[in-house]
């Protein structure tokens, strides 16, 4: 019963900070190349996959800390959609697509919802991506198809700079890779606990900001950190922040050692990460007064980044599902 | 207490009614650049001609010369017509206008009364500071005199409309050696000076509200002080209590039909299993909660106004209607943001989407400008509640 | 176009005060006689009825006056069923039982929901009551029952200090008077105002309450209305009573203008001052410490009647349907 | 991080589940009174006949001499099998014990560690005073050295179980001229010395768990100071910690025991219109709420505990445990509450007003006793996070 990173882990989470830290150009969703290429060197496609399929054989608790440090950068970069294409590759044996995706040489789109008959999808992160990541969960099913520039119809202004959105015609689209059911929904539990995990390191984020400018900006002849309205909501972000990172450990090493609670907890992970990281964007913008809402401060990007990981794998009423139904 | 309207007031009421109705401009107006600001000069001098602007405001200076109630009316009429707001005006008929009919020389009222009311000058607020924030009384702008003139250095931040404008009020300080409130003067600066730079400032939902604006060696007239040298301070609270003023019924009644809309956008948009939104009880419930939050503020203001009408005094109510506002007023645009679900992941992706979410966006301006939530609640805990200082 | 209160109004208010100053014993639901009397004498239960049916013809937002000063009071005396009461009794023309509850003569207990077919019914403020107010919210009828002392089966123990509740037979009830359909909704709507009204007077109670003792309370050597954790609270107490106080005054005046709004703005009030006085009374045992929790200090009661209140007269499914049918 | 348990654990656990399976109290425990004392008396008295009382305090005691980890791992256990809690003994096994422990002398430990495990000696605490509240550091009792006693005079206030306890923890001040935190001195005191009065105090759900207790020249041997005289301080500190300390996971499962609770209490009643309450949006979202909190505060004390286990120091989520859980609980109880609609306006009106209403509006209680959630907020605030004092 333990529930503190290993050694490996907090390494592991360093390195993954170091890689971020030349990863974010200031503006624009496309992750630059050599950031892109050492992440896939440092195994953040493979790490989960196991050894026999050419992956690292790690938990998805180590994922989890990889993860954690991509949404505290408030990083662009369609981190999660490949790691999940990969998996979905690995999971129908297709080798060289797998082999592929994790290399870091194909990048996936991700778009939502059923897709039978529109042949106009909503698609994020289409610009440079060679395939699409087609999620539906409501059937549980996850399909792969073939994606080019081509394909994009119209390229809409995305509310995230982190990501872009795409109008995409599936017209002709070649399906690669399909799963279904009890596969397709353990690979959505995973994607539940990683973007919980972005969340979480969201909420975090926030919350370093918060403290960092409360203790050096002045107002009325004091460092802002020394009145309660600021400090007490200060003292709120750190509680609900630990709370987050913890919940995802536990969520994680929950799925991983196939614990009874596990998709209950995963559920309350991705919730209470979801309303910590909106909550602590929310409030780091008011604590950093007008210098928190201009376009230039890092702050609107963190709340950008909830509103979008928030909306996207298991939203909250499927949260709600699955922990009311719980008992 | 009556909502009735007497006779004076019914027939002021039934005069502005008929003519919005044939007046009020049947085509949106353009979000952004020279167009913007063209079709806002247009309405301004339509009701300049058609006897509507400055409803309260003296009779020699071009107003209509009527009393605070009929102001208000007007206010409030607009908003129902759905009129254009002020726009590029605001600060001109919000704040500049208003402190120099307190305030001003004959002479400033003069050059500046008409011509604001005539929609001939857009003007800016120039109060804040970098580092200075909410804290006013550590203003470190200097102007120093010499000669007719004083030579302002410094920069002034967060200056709505600053690109647009032509006049500014400034906040200065013109004794270095006085503590805080004192020593401060309020100064009105043409725009076009030689040494004013403006740099604009982009905000989160991406446009350009705001602007920092540097002064050089700007040489300003003592003639162009407003009240004495050293009376800023009190100045500028005159400025900002008119904030808080005749135009606040206007922009609650804005708000009250703000949540007309998301009503009605949960009333016909269906969630991802086809239901719709309003079916949803946590949904029906949050938008029971800002219409009946809606009712209370409308209700606040007006009590106020009755209470500034029947005692020509700004009781208390007053420091309470703006952070009421401002922070309903974010919680309405975000729940319209929510309702959109993925739709607003695109900010131009739908029509819903373009109206709700760079709105929502925009609105955490609301809790900070004009003073954030933290020193409106200072405000209300000491001067209103008696509470001691922290 | 005015919502500033008439001079005669604030003397009402005075008068009003100075009864109940009088009126709440510290423990216990029941009123004291005198001040009941003085109650009835100065009009409370007849200063809506018109004055061709023996009332004294003022407006509802005048007696709302009245009543958000029994709700400052927090006290205990079945004020607003008597008052309801006298209104059916006026309504079917029983001037007799209308005189006896308007001299306060008579007084009258109160229940909610569907009676038929129901001979046990849970009561409040039965004991010393003549006669009880049947509410049925859902099918608009009111109905005036006779009661007594031997007709409660049990006493039971009240969550609100303020109110009595107990177990009455309606086995062998009289049914004095009863009003339906339209008559029976116009009632409803001035109770729905005369309970926001009470629900305002609480959280204004709550509002001072807490400012006074913020004034006079240290701690780490200063008054406790110097840290911003208190006075913060305090000022989002004095905006909410305001608003409470401003909305029931707009709901009043537009039940009594027959404004084409009057319904949702009265469901309005009920909702906001219902979620003022609950938000208000919490936060004021909060301000207050330990001290705030013990039974000997009124803070327990201000929230005692605020749950009270808010789950009477038109409660929040009901408000919801009002404001979100609205438009 | 592993949620399963080692061999030796799981050894442990198995052990101690047969046990409580064997051992826990088929009837409930009774609300009050004298019945009350003896249930949990007895209830403490089998636990240490089993040896499971005291599982990480020293062997020699009497304590069962195992680790921390095993203390956690058997307050979790009992959790899970609705073990009672330790009811009158909370400060004796929480604060009392825990103290003596680390800053006990031989003798005081030999006097009462074993008495305490084998449910022998009930203890109350005497830090708070009319007065002084949160700000520990402002207390005034006085304490006089008058040869081998001190001689104290004052007053405690917010006493727990101070009407059934035979001793009290006491912080006193025996340097009048010492500033705030120093000058203190920690005493046990057993509370049938001459001089003392207990005071009861009711609290708004009618019950009455605390007490003001009066000190008129009571004489106390020197023997009973914990640590050095002036050293009370430091020694307070110890015990406040432990609160924080194993019994958080125990606590914790409790809370999420309740939880499941007030969702069954949601599947299974109907609203007014006969509709599941579970099935209205707005209540299934709120059951969702605390459901996802309970277990993300499950997850945080767990992260604390194995931090204490793997550094050997309490970490900084340690204060963060304390009122994450105050407030969650209070939501959670009034939840519950609300969830009972007009029923719970009588609280003996049925099985489950009787259940939730009072525990409700004792749960006030939670964000204010053992430290108000403002001054845990100022704890974190500069002690964790580094933010200047206000």
């Amino acid at each position: 019963m333990d529930l503190y990173p290993s050694e490996e882990q907090r390494e592991l989470a360093a390195a993954v900070r170091d890689v971020l830290a030349g990863a974010a150009p200031p503006d624009g969703a496309t992750v630059r190349g050599d950031a892109w290429s050492a992440a896939a060197d440092q195994g953040w496609f493979a790490l989960g996959l196991a050894e026999a399929d050419g992956g690292l054989g790690g938990t998805l608790a180590d994922e989890a800390q990889v993860f954690a440090q991509i949404g505290a950068a408030a990083a662009a970069g369609p981190f999660l959609a490949t790691n999940l294409a990969a998996r979905v590759a690995t999971t129908v044996g297709d080798r060289a697509l797998a082999e592929g995706l994790v290399s870091g040489a194909l990048r996936a789109a991700h778009a939502f919802g059923p897709h039978d008959g529109a042949d106009r999808v909503t698609v994020f992160d289409a610009r440079g991506a060679a395939v699409l990541l087609l999620v539906d969960e409501q059937r549980s099913r996850l399909r792969l198809v073939r994606l080019a520039d081509r394909d994009i119809v119209d390229d809409l202004s995305p509310m995230d700079p982190a990501v872009t959105v795409a109008r995409v015609s599936l017209d002709r689209a070649e399906v690669l890779a399909e799963i279904t059911g009890a596969g397709a929904g353990a690979v959505l539990v995973r994607a539940s606990v990683l973007v919980a995990a972005v969340l979480s390191g969201v909420a975090t984020a926030a919350t370093s900001m918060s403290v960092e400018y409360a203790k050096i900006r002045e107002q009325f002849g004091r460092p802002i950190g020394a009145f309660q309205a600021i400090s007490h909501r200060c003292a709120e972000m750190a509680i609900r922040s630990n709370a987050a990172a913890a919940v995802v450990d536990l969520a994680a090493v929950s799925v991983d050692e196939e614990h009874p609670d596990a998709r209950r907890r995963v559920a309350a992970a991705r919730r209470f990460t979801e309303s910590s990281a909106l909550e602590n964007a929310r409030v780091n913008i008011q604590n950093h007064g007008a210098i928190g809402f201009t376009w230039e401060h890092g702050a609107h990007r963190l709340l950008k980044r909830a509103r979008f990981l928030g909306l996207g794998f298991q939203p909250r009423d499927a949260q709600t599902e699955v922990l009311v139904g719980a008992g | 207490m009556r909502l009735q309207l007497n006779t004076r007031e019914r027939e002021f009421q039934k005069r502005a009614a008929d003519w919005l109705a044939d007046n009020v401009p049947t085509h949106d107006r353009p979000p952004s650049g020279q167009a913007m600001v063209d079709f806002d000069r247009a309405w301004q001098r339509r009701q300049y001609d058609g006897g509507w602007a400055g409803v309260s405001w003296p009779s020699e200076f071009g107003g209509a010369g009527l009393s605070l109630t009929e102001q208000i009316l007007w206010y409030e009429r607009c908003a129902q017509f759905d009129a254009p707001e002020p726009g590029v005006f605001n600060i001109a008929l919000g704040h500049a206008g208003p402190t120099l009919i307190v305030e001003g020389s004959d002479e400033q009222k003069h050059d500046h009364l008409g011509p604001i009311l005539r929609g001939e000058e857009i003007w800016a607020q120039g109060f804040s500071e970098p580092g200075a924030g909410s804290d006013l009384a550590s203003l470190r702008m200097r102007a120093v005199r010499d000669g007719d003139d004083l030579v302002v250095n410094g920069s002034k931040i967060w200056t709505t409309k600053a690109s647009v404008s032509n006049w500014q009020e400034l906040l200065v300080r013109t004794d270095p050696d006085a503590a805080r409130h004192h020593g401060l003067s309020f100064l009105i600066v043409a725009l076009d000076t030689p040494g004013i730079e403006v740099r604009p400032i982009t905000t989160m939902d991406g446009d350009t509200p705001f602007a920092e604006v540097f002064y050089d060696d700007v040489r300003i007239p003592l003639a162009n002080v407003v009240g004495r040298l050293g009376d800023g301070w009190k100045v500028a609270m005159t400025t900002l209590g008119f904030e808080r003023g005749t135009m606040t019924l206007g922009m609650v009644i804005r708000l009250l039909k703000l949540i007309d809309r998301v009503r009605e956008l949960a009333a016909t948009r269906v969630d991802r299993r086809g239901r719709a939104m309003l079916a949803n009880d946590e949904v029906a419930a949050a938008i029971a909660d800002i219409e009946s939050e809606g009712v209370a503020l409308y209700a606040l203001a007006l009590a106020f106004v009755s209470e500034v009408v029947r005692t020509g005094k700004a009781g208390p109510k007053g420091s309470m209607v703006r952070p009421f506002y401002a922070e309903l007023s974010q919680r309405v645009k975000r729940l319209g943001a929510d309702l959109l679900d993925r739709e607003g992941l695109a900010v131009d992706g739908s029509a819903a989407a373009a109206e709700f979410v760079p709105s929502y966006l925009y609105s955490f301006a609301h809790t900070i400008g004009t003073g954030t939530s933290e020193v409106q609640r200072n405000v209300i805990a000491q001067r209103v509640l008696g509470l001691p200082r922290g």
